[in-house]
């Protein structure tokens, strides 16, 4: 067999196998009538090594044999192949969500109260990781619920400068009110101004 | 029925019979259609169908379709039937429907016709010859697409490791209208079961709580003139003052006066501390 | 970014990823700030085509992009590298699948109808599962047979960038015997029952 066709077998087993090959391993690719010398193989590996020099692969001896692989100084780029993207949000987080933005400052009771389902702390945990909402304090209420709101972040994101900014919901969107009680009278307070 | 004739296996010059039955090879399907019962399993393998063993036949055998004994063959072929009952009745049915086609295509053929007759008949095969070629056509596209080089038979990929390999997660992109329309969407749901008072409000007013908790956040005191900006003008004194009051009704605030006339400090509710 | 560093992570991104790779996906690797051309990865690709030539791999295009790959050439050495040997289908499978290629969209019942048997139900499985094959849609007659057409992934590893560059469908050859149009007389053929 010529060296370059060795050569080639050798460098393609390595890029096939995902592993580490040993010269013995090599040597079982081959029929009883084609094998070529253990040595023939070190030989063709040894190039291989000076050939990738430079290159976008590398090929490196470990205890269990030879194996090609990615340069450590790619892997930054090369690690990106397997970006995980989770497909979209649930429903239940979009309203989680819906409802601290356009109900902040609103605790995780009242949200439940609203949607009628109990809130996940998963869900509660993915929008405080993406910081999109923060705690901005507790309720004096049974069991202080933690006060969510949206954050700068959440303004900045969304390319909004206030949250006036916020799409409007239509007129026909009926509001559930948290606590539907009249607006009372600042008469204690007016002469504080 | 007639008696089954018996199978008159041709000499071997193939190394590679089709069938073997009782240790006897069968090198050819024997000319004149019959399968011995035993090889029926093997033969089913080797032919795709009627028609598959249609082609061979006039393909490989040189078979006129119009020299096939039909009676013998739909004999040989009820028979086949029978036995195809108890694992494949339905290739035994498509067997037993190409049987009768050439029955019927034999027949129309010998019946006489008047020979002033001006609308000449179609030719009773044509429709067996279209099936037959259009067979033909996917039988070698079969063959074609079998022998193209395929990944992971032909062609194998590289899976070259990544040291130092980092998964990131990517979250999911939110637009805003996805925001509004899950609010919507929960509203109409609310409101099937609740009727909740229509309550409007300016955004402005909920984005100043949150301001003021803010700057409330260690439970300190705060001068009511200090979270009023007069810079903000009438307006933004007017959204400071009713974000207070939302916070007051809510329980989330309390202000405080300590002398008649002197001046309001606001601070955030106090916990209750063995309030029970 | 100096073309060899954008080459090698180009390189390196092609063996590490098991597959195809586009030009879109590849461009997503780097950031914002340094991302290249499009047509400066496509430079890339060329050269690495060029350089692979005669090696033990090989840069195709195919559908879904570009894939570094081990030439057919020397598949009986690497195939040794397994011990489970690549699957073999039936005649039947492989017909089906001409018919799906040839014909989509295609229902099963028309598949029956030209191959003259039934289409056993593990045969759509498994091409189904091998991704080779896709539904499509529904025919809108009665019982509403699902659509039948080939997939991307068909492309990809039959090394195909489209449909068109399939073998063409040959005309069958006329069958001797049944050649005449003309009916004959059925006197000749009596003595056949």
């Amino acid at each position: 067999m010529p060296d370059d066709t060795l050569k080639a077998i050798v460098e393609a087993a390595l890029a096939a196998a995902g592993g580490a090959l040993s010269v013995e391993r090599i040597l079982e690719l081959f029929d009883d009538t084609d094998r070529p010398d253990p040595a023939a193989v070190e030989q063709a590996l040894l190039t291989l090594q000076t050939e990738y020099r430079d290159r976008g692969l590398e090929l490196v001896e470990i205890a269990s044999g030879y194996r090609l692989q990615v340069p450590r100084r790619y892997a930054p780029w090369i690690s990106r192949l397997w970006d995980e993207k989770p497909a979209r949000y649930s429903r239940a987080l979009m309203e989680t969500l819906a409802l601290i933005v356009y109900r902040q400052p609103i605790t995780r009771p009242e949200i439940e109260d609203i949607r009628g389902v109990a809130v996940t702390s998963h869900i509660i945990k993915t929008l405080l990781e993406r910081e999109w909402v923060r705690v901005i304090g507790h309720r004096e209420t049974p069991g202080r619920p933690a006060l969510y709101a949206t954050s700068r972040v959440f303004l900045d994101e969304f390319g909004l400068k206030s949250l006036d900014q916020l799409p409007k919901l239509s007129a026909s969107d009926p509001l559930p009110s948290l606590a539907p009680t009249e607006i009372p009278m600042p008469l204690a307070l007016d002469q504080g101004i | 029925m007639d008696p089954l004739p018996t199978p008159t296996p041709l000499p071997p010059p193939n190394p590679s019979p089709i069938a073997r039955i009782h240790g006897q090879a069968f090198h050819n399907i024997p000319q004149d259609l019959y399968i011995p019962p035993d090889a029926l399993e093997v033969f089913l393998e080797s032919f795709e169908g009627p028609i598959d063993l249609l082609w061979y036949l006039i393909r490989k055998q040189n078979l006129d379709i119009l020299d096939i004994p039909v009676a013998q063959v739909t004999a040989q072929y009820m028979a086949y039937v029978e036995l195809m009952q108890v694992s494949r009745l339905e290739l035994a049915a498509e067997y037993l429907v190409m049987a009768a086609m050439l029955t019927e295509i034999k027949s129309r053929f010998l019946l006489p016709r008047p020979a002033t007759s001006e609308d000449r008949e179609a030719d009773p095969r044509a429709d067996l010859v279209r099936r037959l070629q259009a067979y033909e056509q996917f039988k070698r596209a079969a063959e074609d697409l079998e022998t193209l080089p395929r990944l992971g038979r032909d062609w194998f990929s590289c899976e070259v490791l990544v040291p130092d390999r980092q998964i990131r997660l990517i979250p999911p992109a939110v637009a805003l209208e996805d925001i509004l329309t899950a609010m919507r969407d929960l509203m109409k749901r609310v409101d099937l079961f609740h009727h909740h008072r229509v309550e409007r409000e300016p955004m402005s007013v909920r984005e100043r709580m949150v301001q003021v908790l803010d700057r409330l956040s260690h439970g300190h005191f705060l001068g009511l003139e200090g979270l009023l900006d007069i810079r903000e003008g009438r307006a933004g004194v007017v959204v400071t003052f009713l974000a207070l009051l939302e916070l007051v009704k809510a329980g989330l605030m309390e202000l405080v006066q300590t002398t008649p006339f002197g001046a309001i400090h606001v601070r955030t509710k106090v916990p209750q501390d063995n309030a029970g």
